[in-house]
């Protein structure tokens, strides 16, 4: 056995700890490090099926594909920090949960 | 099998998500970021172990680098954020207290919460039967790609993939920045830099050594992309980094650039690459289909003044919301305040 | 399109196009307004006066839309489709005239008409709908135009009113919904006027049809008030005088009943639903409705109340009629629906004009108002006397036939359940007569201060002047050529076949 | 003569460059944005008609047939969506025209306001290439950017209103469709490593059982459901579309969920579709089920107009799914049919409603349903349109909405699964329940009403009107999209490879 290939388990738990730490924690900042704990997993098992070739010839789209994978994440973190900052701005939390007060009556006076 | 690299293999395969859980296990923010950066930095560890140096470069450069130091601002900037406005009264904090006790909460359903982890093991554990199961891959378009090397104008394969043969897909990865700028600049603006922030002069002469040496480290990781590991994203990548060193050292300076031309630099390299991709049309091919001789000077055309904006958005997402613009009229003070959020529908 | 579909589409335009105007004109501009309505609906009669003397000259209007295969809208003008457009046309002019002066001081007139025009456009649609599916859209539509009638006055009871009034149509549109396409499923697309053609498609399907019949008849129901679905239709009440006209005359009921007698005659045919037992549970239902609303009448002292559960029983005498499975008796539910509408529409204009004049609501106000009010209590006695079915009112020719017919098919029962209906019909009219006109008042009125030369605005007398006379007239000149009785002579002859 | 590729091309080209040229003079945005709205509406206009002649094309971007390259596939369905969102967007566009033009309040309010229409333009912009390149693309990964930019800037937009509500509300949007994108990513990269190919036609060819196969569908579908907002994933989507400014509403609910939508239909319809097993549909139209019982009852208990709107997307979502057990049923085309008339006519209506919703808010000041009556007096036309709107969500005919829901109640009473066609007279009564809780108030006459502001621009009137009614009106005119999809349906026959040169 290949041990390249223990790579994709190693992928699919990162990807595992994200999506558990995504939907665990509570402050927002830790939530989007999960984002990108997973992607990173995502990443890792696509690299990985790229390399596991016969001929030794490496598959060049995953790579490219990754490359965009990793454009698109740091430009969503971007703005998920300026979310965060205003969340925190706003509601003076880090966290999702609303309090009932604000979500009833947010809109109904102006 | 060298059992060398077996063993440096299976070091790796390990860390990985040992450090990917001590991050999001550690109650210190701070001290979680610092792990997230240097698990970048063990990916692109495996990147290069996995024979995809473009992909580790550009992961060392953005993925641990500036998404760390996004990381980093954001973290500084919340923690200013709760030290200047107190505005929580003690009722209410106490009354949040008593609504989220995180602890409590946590052992309040632990039969739901048990059975939700069991169904992901469950999912990951099929997942990678599933993945054991499927015969080792033909190579996907690998030789495809080999064999359509000659047409593209450039020898690095991921390089002819990412422009040639999947350039809408770059294109459009490009509006994403574009549009990841335009988000961040809608949402804010630049805070007031604080006194503090004035570097020292031994930052500032480190700066002015670096950042020129950096430009030249970007230009030539775009020269060099045609042909080998390098590329816009992380020329790009490189250039953002001496932005965010400017932005440290000298915030003032840099900040005062004006805002018409920061978002011309900003836009520069998406609507060169927008145009182009026309202008193949209007010479007789499909989108995007470079003219065969001249494909070469094409993509290095688009990809350096791509890689300049890229330097560019990037610095500018580090800095984290709008320049301010005189011209217009700015509000004095914070731009949103909880009062905002009574009012009606903005207007 | 040929010229003939034409005038289809002119005919549904002719008031489609003025209610549409009338949203857009300024609530302030009354003139254009009145000319618009009244325009429309003479012009709207003008046009079927055009197709009726076309089907007497033998000739076939039909237009089609195709939407998708197997969804066609069709308009046909068979001759039931003109009695029932013909009915809807005459009656909407003197509504229009009667609304007219009945809201002169009222606001929000601009919605009030719009919605009117559209809706006696949908009516229309109804009668005019040459297959199942532009039934059931238009079906649908009226459920919507009428709506905002119901609510007109936007009181809390009135609004109560009109939630009540959705429940129950919005169901049994649901229901009609599945119905139809369950059919379709089963036999295709259902064109009206072939008959027994269910007979032929779907023999096998016998159980499935009986099931469908019944979803009709429950879908139809609830338009139609038979009596276990009739609750919406004395809450609908608190709408103004024009819109209980409405809804008891000239649109919803009769739309209800309209559509019982197309799923009777042209989607199952008569034979094909007597011969699945059909007809003997429907005409149980008929007459459960008739002794009901009748008994319900005589215990309501509000007169629009006992005048809508006196529309329970009287629509159930057309379901009757054509349940009984007989010729006589088809032509007496048949002409029944021309009838009541006129005798009905008449008692409701004179009560509207009893509220709009002296506040008179409750029938033990209305000791003596004869006297005051001499010209409506003529109109509004012969309207009743027609329920009661005096002779030669048109009530009584309803009932003659019907009764004829029962006999005809051997059913006694009928008859008995005619005989008791009538004197319940005069259990509950009678009265209101005799104090009206014979004793002296014992109570003040609340008069709504109408200044008028005559008894009341003469824009709130014309109407019911002019459907009692029609009253008399229909009955008088049964056996003229241009009658409704011959009429719908011809269309049950069409039929039964000769 | 422009062929169908250049106005494809144009589709997504022409809002990039304006989106573009919108950033950098935003002192121009208030003609620029307006004249790409018109010029992307020519070009779906013009691609109609151009495919109505040539039929479905393949256009090989960068000259690189499929597996290798990315590839536009433009077929009947791709066209409808496209003309769709070019329709909604348009009224949509329009209606925002009016509604940054508005200057009222304070200086601050007024800067306020011309920031939020500076951003506006450009960010919606994009949002539109991205949709027209989501429907254009054949292409997996390709998709995934598309529905990145979708995700990201509809998430930005939400949060442009600046309120506290909806920064949360964004904040939640932008963590669900993080994680929808990464599942989604993860079957897209685990579906390559099976079969080598990004491309939905070659993959609807390849595609076999196969462990993997399983894994990467459920992957795809979990990403897929999350960013569709299929009850119980519906959470984020509420307050998201509620707090939104009302021009950006009627975008998220009329056209930002029926990206994902679209590719669902497209990987179960399609490309899968000759794998999966009956009973493997029986999970999302179940679901389906849930979301028309949930979203109506929860419609029905809100207090604020956005609100209710809002929930009646994630009920009226919930139809469209219960339609996917009835187009594997189906052995003729009318299934396919009536989604896409549900699609196109929910796009219409909901987004008529939403703007209809903007102006009643602007107007009252305030949205609670309770205190709405009379407002028809001072907003008319506005009022009109949401009734109008509500009525073709109920599925009355003749809107687009009954043609879909007699087409599916046909196939369901025709395959003998007739439970799902009872769900959905069941969801048109549900929804005619809350629809007339509204329009109950919006009826009534009640003078005087009290007003906050003296003028809503008719453009914003008669913008939500037009929309409102053509929902209303589409079910007359079915024939004309319908003969699109039988031009080049995505039907699993259908399969052409011909590469334009």
């Amino acid at each position: 056995m290949n041990t390249i290939f223990l790579y994709n388990f190693s992928g699919l738990a990162l990807f595992a700890i994200g999506l558990h730490g995504l939907i665990r924690s509570s402050h927002l900042l830790r939530k989007i490090l999960a984002a990108n704990l997973m992607s990173s997993g995502i990443f890792l098992v696509m690299i990985v099926g790229a390399y596991g070739t016969d001929n030794g010839m490496i598959d060049p789209v995953p790579h490219a594909m990754v490359l965009t994978g990793i454009v698109v994440s740091v430009s969503t973190t971007a703005v998920a920090l300026v979310l965060v900052c205003l969340v925190q701005e706003t509601t003076n939390r880090v966290l999702l949960l609303q309090k009932k007060k604000r979500a009833r009556g947010e809109r109904t006076d102006a | 099998m060298n059992p060398v690299m077996a063993f440096f293999d299976i070091i790796l395969v390990l860390a990985l998500p040992w450090l990917g859980w001590r991050l999001l296990a550690s109650p210190d923010l701070f001290r979680a970021v610092v792990l997230f950066m240097s698990l970048g930095l063990l990916m692109s560890l495996t990147w290069v172990r996995l024979h995809a140096p473009d992909v580790a470069l550009a992961e060392a450069a953005i993925g641990a680098g500036l998404t760390g130091a996004l990381f980093l601002s954001a973290l500084r900037r919340l923690e200013r954020l709760q030290n200047s406005e107190r505005r929580l009264d003690d009722a209410e904090k106490r009354e949040e207290e008593r609504q989220i006790p995180p602890e409590k909460r946590r052992r309040a359903k632990p039969v739901a919460y048990g059975l939700a982890l069991l169904l992901l093991v469950v999912f990951m554990l099929l997942l990678g039967w599933s993945l054991l199961k499927t015969p080792v891959s033909p190579g996907g378009l690998g030789p495809e790609v080999a064999v359509q090397m000659g047409r593209t104008g450039v020898q690095s394969q991921v390089t002819a993939v990412l422009l040639n043969f999947r350039g809408y897909d770059t294109l459009l990865e490009v509006m994403v920045l574009f549009l990841a700028a335009l988000g961040v600049w809608s949402l804010t603006r630049v805070g007031q830099p604080l006194q503090e922030e004035v570097s020292g002069p031994v930052l500032a002469s480190l700066v002015r050594m670096l950042v020129p040496l950096m430009i030249i480290v970007a230009g030539y990781l775009v020269w060099i992309g045609s042909s080998r590991a390098g590329g816009a994203f992380q020329g790009g990548a490189v250039l953002a980094a001496a932005g965010v060193l400017l932005l440290l050292a000298n915030a003032t300076v840099v900040r005062q650039i004006p805002s018409t031309l920061l978002r011309c630099a900003l836009v520069l390299g998406p609507l060169l690459f927008l145009l182009s991709a026309i202008a193949c049309m209007s010479i007789g091919g499909n989108l995007l289909e470079y003219p065969r001789q001249s494909a070469g000077a094409w993509i290095l055309l688009i990809e350096s003044v791509t890689a300049f904006s890229i330097g560019v958005t990037l610095a500018a997402l580090y800095a984290g919301g709008r320049p301010f613009e005189p011209s217009a009229l700015e509000e004095t003070s914070g731009e949103s305040s909880a009062g905002d959020g009574e009012e009606g529908e903005g207007k | 399109m040929n010229w003939g579909g034409l005038l289809l589409v002119m005919i549904l335009l002719s008031s489609l196009v003025p209610g549409l105007i009338i949203f857009a004109l300024p609530e302030r501009s009354n003139r254009p307004r009145t000319f618009l309505n009244l325009g429309g609906a003479v012009l709207k009669l003008l046009l079927i006066l055009l197709m009726i003397i076309g089907i007497y000259q033998g000739r076939h209007f039909e237009v089609r839309w195709q939407l998708l295969p197997g969804i066609e809208l069709a308009l046909n003008s068979d001759p039931l489709a003109a009695l029932f457009s013909t009915l809807s046309t005459v009656l909407w002019l003197l509504t229009t005239l009667y609304a007219v002066g009945y809201l002169e001081q009222s606001p929000n007139r601009r919605q009030f008409f719009g919605y009117f025009s559209i809706c006696v456009t949908v009516t229309v649609g109804i009668a005019l709908a040459g297959n199942l599916i532009t039934f059931l859209l238009f079906y649908e539509l009226l459920t919507l135009t009428t709506y905002p009638l119901v609510i007109h006055r936007g009181t809390k009871e009135a609004l109560a009113a009109g939630r009540v009034y959705l429940v129950y149509t919005m169901s049994g549109g649901a229901v009609l919904l599945v119905a139809v396409a369950w059919l379709q499923v089963l036999a295709g697309p259902v064109e009206f006027g072939r008959a027994p053609f269910l007979a032929s498609v779907a023999a096998e399907h016998e159980g499935q049809l009986i099931v469908l019949f019944f979803m009709f008849i429950a879908g139809m129901g609830v338009k139609a008030a038979l009596v276990p679905l009739h609750g919406w239709l004395p809450r609908a009440m608190v709408a103004p005088a024009p819109v209980s006209a409405l809804l008891h005359a000239v649109a919803v009921v009769k739309a209800g009943v309209f559509g019982i007698i197309r799923i009777v005659h042209d989607v199952y045919g008569i034979q094909y639903a007597a011969g699945l037992n059909l007809l003997l549970p429907l005409s149980i239902l008929a007459s459960l409705s008739i002794v009901y609303g009748s008994l319900c009448a005589l215990r309501e002292d509000d007169l629009k109340k006992r005048l809508a559960y006196s529309t329970v029983s009287q629509l159930a005498y057309i379901v009757l009629g054509v349940s009984v499975a007989g010729p006589m008796a088809a032509i007496g539910g048949l002409v029944h629906l021309v009838h009541q509408g006129l005798m009905k529409i008449t008692l409701f204009f004179c009560a509207g004009n009893l509220a709009e004049t002296l506040g008179v609501h409750r029938i033990s106000e209305m000791n003596g108002i004869a006297r005051r009010m001499p010209l409506t209590m003529a109109a509004f006695s012969i309207g009743a006397l027609g329920m009661i079915g005096f002779p030669p009112m048109a009530g009584f020719i309803s009932k003659w036939y019907l009764g004829m017919g029962a006999l005809a098919a051997g059913k006694m029962w009928v008859v008995a359940i005619l005989a008791v209906s009538t004197l319940l019909n005069a259990a509950y009219l009678l009265p209101i007569l005799i104090g009206a006109w014979f004793k002296p008042q014992d109570c003040t009125w609340p008069e709504q201060g109408v200044t008028a030369r005559l008894e009341t605005r003469w824009m709130l007398l014309v109407p019911p002047l002019v459907t009692a006379f029609l009253v008399v007239a229909v009955g008088l000149l049964a056996n003229a050529q241009i009658s409704p009785l011959a009429w719908v002579k011809l269309i049950v002859g069409m039929e039964y076949g000769p | 003569m422009p062929d169908t590729a250049f106005w494809a091309v144009c589709l997504v080209v022409v809002p990039l460059f304006f989106a573009i040229i919108c950033f950098v003079r935003s002192s121009l945005v208030a003609v620029l944005g307006p004249m790409a709205a018109w010029l992307n509406a020519f070009a779906a206009l013009g691609m109609t008609f151009s495919f109505v002649h040539s039929g479905p094309i393949r256009y090989a971007i960068g000259g690189w047939q499929a597996p290798l390259g990315i590839n536009f596939s433009i077929d009947g369905l791709s066209v409808l969506l496209i003309a769709m969102t070019a329709v909604t967007g348009l009224a949509v566009s329009m209606y925002a025209i009016g509604y940054f033009s508005l200057r009222i309040g304070s200086a601050r309010e007024i800067s306020r306001h011309e920031h939020q229409r500076a951003y506006f333009w450009p960010l919606w912009l994009l949002l539109w290439a991205a949709l027209n390149g989501l429907f254009l693309s054949a292409d997996l990964f390709n998709i995934y950017v598309t529905l990145e930019i979708t995700g990201l800037s509809a998430v930005v937009l939400t949060a442009l209103s600046g309120k506290a509500a909806a920064r949360l509300a964004a904040m939640r949007y932008l963590l669900v469709s993080l994680l929808g994108s990464c599942s989604y990513l993860f079957g897209v990269a685990l579906l390559y490593r099976t079969y080598g190919t990004l491309d939905m036609t070659v993959l609807s060819r390849l595609i076999s059982p196969a462990p993997l196969m399983w894994v990467s569908l459920a992957l795809l579908t979990t990403g897929l459901l999350l960013k569709t907002a299929l009850f119980p994933l519906h959470f984020w989507l509420p307050p998201a579309h509620a707090n939104a400014l009302a021009p950006v509403s009627a975008i998220l609910s009329g056209l930002v969920v029926k990206a994902s939508l679209y590719l669902m239909l497209r990987l179960w319809g399609d490309v899968f579709a000759p794998v999966l097993p009956l009973s493997a549909y029986v999970l999302p139209g179940a679901l389906g089920c849930g979301a028309v019982l949930w979203g109506a009852g929860q419609a029905l208990l809100q207090k604020r107009l956005k609100m209710l709107v809002a929930y009646s997307t994630v009920a009226q979502l919930g139809y469209m799914f219960i339609a996917l057990p009835l187009i594997r049923l189906d052995a003729g085309s009318s299934a396919w049919e009536a989604v896409i008339f549900l699609i196109m006519s929910h796009a219409c209506a909901k987004s008529a409603m939403f703007m209809a919703a903007g102006s009643i808010f602007l107007k009252a000041g305030h949205d609670r349903i309770d205190d709405l009556d009379g407002i028809k007096e001072v907003l008319p036309v506005t009022s009109f349109a949401f009734v109008v709107a509500g009525v073709s969500l109920m599925g009355f005919p003749p809107s687009g909405g009954f043609i879909g829901k007699w087409l599916l109640l046909g196939v369901s009473l025709s395959s003998g699964q007739w439970w799902w066609g009872i769900m959905l007279v069941i969801g048109s009564l549900l929804a005619a329940c809350y629809v007339y809780r509204v329009a109950c108030h919006l009826l009534v006459f009640k003078a005087p009403f009290y007003s906050r502001r003296e003028f809503i621009p008719p453009v914003m009137e008669w913008s939500a009107l037009l929309l409102a009614v053509l929902a209303m009106i589409l079910g007359l005119f079915a024939g004309y999209p319908l003969g699109l999809l039988e031009a080049g349906g995505p039907f699993p026959a259908q399969a052409c490879l011909e590469v334009m040169p």
